[in-house]
């Protein structure tokens, strides 16, 4: 890259500007006004936005083929040589930025919704206490997001990752006075803990395997010098090596799935997500739809070249998607919590764009991602935006009828209900119909993905449905809002509303990109990302995709149409226009009714399974503890230790002692003289002077005549 | 002949003149507190209507000498614990210095004892800042509570309020170029501007600070009568108490001179250089005759043979002053021009220094006694800066005289304004932190003085 | 015009009483003040010698001289102060912490 | 002649007075003669056609530093008469010392003194009717040679100031 510009040379820049201002925050943030805490906070992503956005169209302008940017500023982790399956390889994972297609996408939607939460935090937070670190933990989130982001290699994205959860944990704790968000940031982390060790096994595996975590070579001054997972991926399979299908590549992309799934919420690590709801809403909205749980599935689309060589993982990403955007999506449907219900509906999304990456639809799927980040933002912003006129009201039951009485919010909500559940023209129906396309493509390879393109489906239909019902309930019949707190229903400051519009806007633009899917030619975003998803070989048994014609193409628009509006036209019947007939639904089916409510019981189940068996074994181990460690061993030992200190004891007084003693007396008794000069009075000091005058003088003195007798 | 008798006698006969003023200074110095006492006690009687001292020669013009006679026959009692040569030491300390930095005072441009030392005005404020220590001695020495009371209070106020008192000096110094008194007076003459026009700030502050200086009223908090039974002065009588008293009231014609000298134009008659004003230049020879005529025509009128004696000799010394005024002046074509030049420029001084001295009086009966922080805060936070910024506005307008050949007047009177909107921004930010201001209340200084 | 051997022993006189002051006095305000006293036999000398080299340096130095023992005088007397408040006495040989 | 007259008058003064300040029990009293000594100096720097550093010592030592000393010593109530003079050893040690450095200087001055032709008679400094104004000279060489020192020694003030302030505050009480 010998052209690389000013935003490409200074690529790291991004993530530093939050970092600094992170410091500042942690540092000085206590004694610095909050117009300044917003100055240094939005201003620094601000700044990270605008370098993200010159190095994206530096890269734009180049050709399609060199989109490949990426920085070493130091190497980092050198352990030396290390045994792998191809030999000794010496092993380097540097600290450094790697800018192509698809990390250009993730740090431009970074960015630009981190920017437009930060500055709807600023009035969402006004008048909450710890301004200062509440926006100090938000600019180092976006610092290791950022990192995660712009990684050139797996361990430095783990620092990210690792990041990420740390900030999260922190977050979801922001109100920590409160035990339950105080919990909720506990599980967040643990859970996360769990994926994690899946993502350190896979990471270590990888750096068996390839010798090397740098995830291309590409993009280098000389690329041929440095290693790379790609280039070492095509060379071991070139070489036969490994072929396709290797159990090495399933276990590794099977273990980094796994941290996918306790990033991004997915079966069976998906309990944390709604608890981290106890966080402020911003938080919720920038971490727990747009950025963190998105980093699952930027992992695996990341790791995609490994993913391509494994159908089994491949199958079992795509099983868990969809089962969980389905399974998540039931619940979504009888939660009365708002956010709650938002967080079920990003566990469902997400398990949407698994789905599409279990299907090879890489693509789809990011674009999914980049859809569902405008409108999920839009959609926590705006239930942050209901909160607030309402004063902390999260109970969609306690609303109602806020159409007209918060316009500014109800308006973008509105818009990004008719997005996310896909309404053609508007971005969630061109990604949801990219993902369903791809779905029903693999199946027309491959029989049983039908089933897969079934559960999508359905899940379009679900999600229409309780979307439709959380916008009925807050925004349209009766209010239901408690009579005390209605007359505290206000309209959000314009910090807070025009990031919604901005969003709102994005919402219905963002999908357009796939416009030409309409007249059947491949999306251009599909086009863009291609170089960063291709994978490393395209021979038989590689994942292939059947065409269809653009007549069946516009069929599965209409059928994907057809759900979402008997969707909508359920979640009309049910909550608008007979607002009793669902409690008698409920009433009618109580056992199934009880288990969404109770979300299936998995926490119940994890509890029951793990939890208390942790327990149980801590008591046992407690026993252990106190009674045969402390009770015999130490308590043996202390009793030898004083036995024998006492011995000690005698011996140190008596011969050390004394030997000591004697010794010191001798400085003593020599330093007598000594002591007496420092009395502590000054003017005993003065006298030395003094003395020390007449001496020089008296030595001196003749000199000092001589000088005098030159004089003129 | 003997050489040392020689060498005298050269030496009387190179410094006669200044021997003779020094001589006059010592002699007619107390002669003029005592009569300022009376002209004090006059307008004392006179702001509420009343008469004053009436008895002793015609309108009381001989009070003073009856009064001097009194101090001098008194007992001169020292109390049983004081120190007797401190006791003794601070009176004439505080004489000493008030009387000989009036030496470089120039009563006229020829009535100056120590001529023309390149230091003149400054040699002035410093000899008479030895006066606190006169005083503190004093109050020292007494051994009694008030005394030290009033003796600290005097010092701490003398030396906040002489910063003051130095930079208001310094403005008009600036403007002078020079600390020589004749060349002070003689800028003024060529600048075509008594200074108290080009630094009015300065005046004003410099008026401040000298009537702080010399423990008048409304900062005569050293010697209280109502509070500390007249403070310093409290256990001295007879002749060591006039001594204060001499001291006092040279004190007061040092500053007056020195304002008088530095703002108010010294020896020059007012608007010196406008020519259709030179009527004025006959107007002490005027004011002598009408005074000399006043005198014959009251003094058969006397209710007794000394009263109209008295009157006689006043109006006697009168013509004769203004008949050497006539024949010195330049039309007699006689060779004594010097003399003329002398005693009219005496003339402007005296009458100068008696309005300002006259203000001092003023003030004293209208105004009010500061308490001890209050006049602590004016002076350190009001006074002092207000002086500072007024010098930096003298130097920057003296820049721009000089550098950017503005007018002077222009140019001073934009920094006056300028110096005058940092005071209200001063007296504003003093009302707005008072507790700030208060500090000094609470330091321990202040609390020893309140609690001796 | 005198010659400067007498400027000089004027200034070592005054030089030894105040050294003499600042050893034998326990008054530490007389030590101060003994201080004073051999700066100003300094200032003397330099005066004297500025006198006859015509050089008005040895007068500027001795202004600073002056300046610097204003400095000392306000910061000794604080500390005299604040020592009197601790410890009640200003007697320079019950002022020992130079000891420890 | 007067010169000279002039001179041995204010040695005079100021050898005596500053003997009678160090032996005094009063500090009032050493106070009072170490004024006078300081006026007498002043009246030498005068003789030596030194008038700005004439006024100086005297605004700045006896009016400004010497109140200071008086002012403190009545505050801390140094008045009363104490044991003032060191008892014992080193009293007659430090007497000996500086009788020995005195000697030695006075000897050493003497003898330099006496060196034929010229040392330290320096016979002709400039008469005093040919010297510029001293004050202005005296500025000249502190705002242009001496600038640097003047200002270093502006910043000593100030910050000598800003300690004796915060030495002398009585210690409240923590809030």
């Amino acid at each position: 890259m010998n052209s690389s510009g000013y935003f490409l040379s200074h690529l790291w820049l991004i993530p530093f500007f939050p970092l600094v201002s992170a410091a500042v925050m942690f540092f000085f943030g206590r004694r610095l006004p909050k117009d300044a805490v917003n100055l240094f906070c939005v201003g620094s992503v601000f700044l990270s936005f605008l370098h993200a956005m010159g190095a994206t169209l530096k890269l734009f302008s180049l050709p399609a083929d060199q989109r490949v940017y990426q920085q070493i500023l130091f190497q980092w982790v050198t352990p030396g040589a290390m045994p792998t399956s191809t030999g000794l390889v010496n092993f380097v994972a540097d600290w450094g930025c790697l800018l192509d297609p698809l990390s250009c996408v993730m740090v431009i939607v970074v960015t630009f919704v981190g920017f437009l939460i930060h500055v709807y935090s600023t009035g969402y937070m006004a008048h909450e206490g710890g301004y200062y670190r509440f926006f100090g933990y938000l600019n180092f989130f976006m610092f290791f997001m950022l990192t995660l982001v712009l990684a050139n290699n797996l361990l430095l994205l783990f620092v990210g990752w690792e990041g990420v959860g740390l900030c999260s944990y922190l977050l979801i704790g922001f109100y920590f006075l409160k035990k339950s968000a105080d919990d909720a940031g506990k599980k967040a982390f643990i859970v996360n803990r769990i994926g994690d060790a899946g993502f350190l096994l896979g990471l270590l595996l990888v750096a068996a395997t390839f010798g090397t975590v740098r995830f291309t070579s590409q993009g280098l001054a000389d690329p041929t010098a440095f290693s790379g997972i790609l280039q070492s991926l095509a060379s071991m399979v070139a070489q036969h090596q490994l072929a396709h299908g290797a159990s090495v590549f399933t276990t590794i992309a099977l273990l980094l799935f796994f941290g996918a799934t306790g990033k991004s919420a997915q079966i069976p690590l998906h309990a944390w997500l709604p608890d981290a709801m106890e966080g402020p809403t911003p938080v919720s909205a920038l971490i727990h739809a747009v950025t963190v749980v998105t980093a699952g599935v930027y992992l695996v689309a990341r790791m995609s070249a490994i993913f391509q060589l494994a159908p089994v993982a491949m199958d079992i990403v795509a099983i868990i998607g969809a089962t969980t955007a389905v399974f998540a999506a039931t619940i979504a449907l009888v939660q009365t919590n708002i956010k709650k219900i938002l967080a079920y509906s990003s566990i469902s999304q997400l398990g949407y764009m698994f789905l599409a990456l279990g299907v090879g639809a890489f693509a789809a799927g990011i674009f999914h991602l980049m859809t569902h980040a405008f409108f999920k933002a839009l959609l926590f912003l705006g239930a942050g935006s209901v909160i607030h006129s309402l004063s902390g009201q999260q109970d969609i039951r306690k609303m109602g009828g806020l159409r007209y009485t918060i316009p500014a919010t109800s308006v973008p909500f509105i818009i990004a209900t008719l997005a996310i559940t896909g309404v053609p023209g508007l971005s969630g129906f061109f990604s949801n119909d990219q993902i369903l396309g791809h779905a029903f493509n693999r199946h027309m390879m491959v029989d049983r993905y039908l089933a897969l393109w079934v559960l999508g489906l359905i899940t379009a239909g679900l999600t229409s449905l309780y979307m439709f019902r959380l916008l009925f309930e807050t925004f349209y019949g009766m209010s239901r809002i408690p009579v005390e707190s209605e007359g505290h229903i206000h309209e959000s400051p314009k910090t807070m509303a025009v990031p919604l519009m901005i969003l709102a806007f994005f919402s219905i633009v963002s999908g357009w990109l796939a416009l030409p899917v309409l007249w059947g030619e491949q999306s251009p975003f599909e086009r863009f990302l291609e170089p960063s998803l291709r994978g490393v070989e395209k021979d038989a048994g590689s994942i292939t995709f059947g065409h269809h014609t653009l007549l069946v193409e516009y069929a599965l628009m209409a059928g994907l149409v057809a759900f979402v509006v008997l969707g909508f036209w359920l979640a009309y019947k049910l909550y608008l226009e007979q607002p009793k007939l669902h409690t008698k639904l409920a009433a009618s089916w109580p056992r199934l009714h009880n288990l969404l409510v109770h979300k299936y019981y998995v926490d119940e189940i994890y509890d029951a399974l793990f939890v208390n068996r942790i327990k149980d074994l801590s008591t046992a181990l407690s026993f252990f503890d106190s009674k045969v460690i402390d009770g015999l061993c130490l308590d043996g030992a202390g009793w030898l230790v004083r036995a024998f200190s006492r011995i000690s004891m005698w011996w140190d007084k008596w011969v050390v002692d004394a030997l000591v003693n004697t010794l010191g007396w001798f400085p003593k008794f020599l330093s007598m003289p000594v002591r007496m000069f420092q009395t502590g009075v000054f003017s005993t000091y003065a006298v030395f002077i003094l003395i020390g005058l007449a001496i020089l003088l008296g030595v001196y003195g003749h000199h000092v005549q001589t000088f005098m007798r030159t004089l003129h | 002949m003997n050489p040392t008798l020689h060498s005298i006698l050269a030496f009387v006969q190179t410094w006669w003149v200044e021997l003779l003023c020094a001589v006059l200074i010592v002699l007619v110095v107390p002669l003029i507190a005592g009569y300022l006492a009376l002209v004090e006690r006059k307008v004392m009687a006179d702001m509420p209507a009343r008469l004053g001292p009436m008895r002793v020669g015609p309108p009381g013009l001989l009070q003073p000498i009856a009064d001097a006679l009194k101090l001098l026959i008194k007992e001169d009692s020292i109390p049983d614990n004081a120190d007797r040569f401190i006791f003794w030491l601070a009176p004439v300390l505080s004489v000493t210095a008030a009387l000989t930095s009036m030496g470089a005072v120039a009563f006229g441009p020829w009535f100056q004892a120590a001529r023309d030392i390149n230091i003149g005005l400054l040699f002035v404020v410093g000899v008479s800042s030895l006066g606190p220590i006169g005083i503190v001695l004093g109050g020292w020495a007494s051994n009694n509570h008030y005394s030290i009371i009033g003796a600290l209070r005097s010092t701490a106020q003398l030396i906040s309020y002489e910063t003051t008192a130095g930079f208001a000096l310094v403005s008009g110094l600036l403007l002078a170029g020079t600390l020589n008194v004749r060349a002070i007076v003689e800028a003024q003459r060529t600048d075509h501007a008594w200074y108290i026009f080009l630094a009015p700030v300065g005046f004003s502050t410099y008026l401040i600070a000298s009537i702080a200086e010399t423990n008048r009223a409304p900062f005569d908090l050293p010697a209280a009568a109502s509070e500390l039974v007249a403070g310093y002065m409290t256990e001295y009588s007879g002749f060591r108490w006039s001594l204060y008293f001499l001291a006092e009231y040279a004190n007061m014609i040092v500053v007056a001179s020195v304002g008088t000298t530095l703002f108010l134009g010294g020896w020059l008659r007012p608007f010196p250089n406008v020519h259709w004003l030179g009527w004025l230049d006959a107007a002490p020879t005027l004011l002598l005759a009408a005074v000399g005529a006043y005198c014959v025509f009251r003094a058969g009128k006397q209710p007794a043979r000394l009263q109209s004696l008295v009157m006689w000799a006043v109006a006697f010394s009168s013509f004769v002053v203004s008949a050497i005024f006539v024949f010195a002046s330049p039309f007699s074509h006689l060779p004594l021009a010097k003399m003329h030049d002398g005693l009219y420029g005496a003339f402007w001084f005296l009458l100068k220094v008696s309005a300002y001295i006259y203000i001092f009086m003023w003030l004293r009966f209208a105004l009010p006694r500061f308490r001890f922080e209050q006049l602590m805060r004016l002076g350190w936070h009001i006074l002092i800066p207000l002086a500072l910024v007024n010098v930096v506005g003298v130097a920057i307008a003296l820049a721009l005289h000089s550098e950017f050949s503005w007018n002077r007047w222009l140019a001073t009177f934009f920094t006056t304004l300028a110096t005058l909107g940092a005071a209200m921004m001063l007296l504003r930010w003093n009302d707005k932190y008072s507790a700030a201001a208060a500090l000094l209340a609470d330091s321990s200084i202040a609390e020893d003085l309140h609690a001796g | 015009m005198m010659p400067i051997g007498h400027y000089l022993f004027l200034s070592l006189a005054l030089f030894l009483i105040g050294v003499i002051g600042v050893i034998t006095r326990r008054n530490v305000i007389i030590v101060l003040m003994s201080i004073e006293l051999i700066l100003n036999a300094v200032n003397i000398n330099l005066v004297a010698f500025s006198r006859y080299f015509g050089d008005v340096a040895g007068q500027v130095f001795a202004l600073f001289i002056i300046a610097d023992a204003a400095a000392e005088a306000a910061v000794g007397l604080g500390i005299i102060i604040a020592f009197f408040h601790n410890r009640e006495t200003v007697l320079a040989d019950e002022m020992d912490l130079l000891k420890w | 002649m007067l010169d000279s007259v002039i001179f041995y008058f204010f040695a005079g003064i100021a050898v005596i007075s500053a003997a009678l300040m160090v032996t005094r029990r009063n500090a009032i009293h050493s106070a009072v003669f170490l004024i006078t000594t300081l006026l007498a100096t002043a009246g030498i720097f005068l003789q030596l056609r030194a008038e700005f550093l004439f006024i100086a010592q005297i605004i700045l030592y006896v009016g400004g530093i010497m109140v200071l000393f008086i002012f403190v010593i009545m505050l801390v109530r140094l008045d009363v008469p104490l044991p003032q003079i060191r008892s014992g050893l080193q009293k007659w040690i430090a007497l000996f010392v500086a009788l020995t450095v005195g000697v030695e200087a006075g000897v050493v001055i003497f003898l330099a003194r006496k060196a034929p032709g010229q040392g330290l008679l320096i016979p002709n400094p400039a008469p005093a009717d040919k010297l510029p104004p001293n004050t202005e000279e005296l500025a000249n060489s502190l705002f242009r040679s001496y600038l640097l020192p003047f200002e270093i020694a502006s910043v000593l003030l100030l910050v000598a100031m800003v300690g004796a302030v915060v030495m002398a505050k009585k210690r409240t009480e923590a809030p």
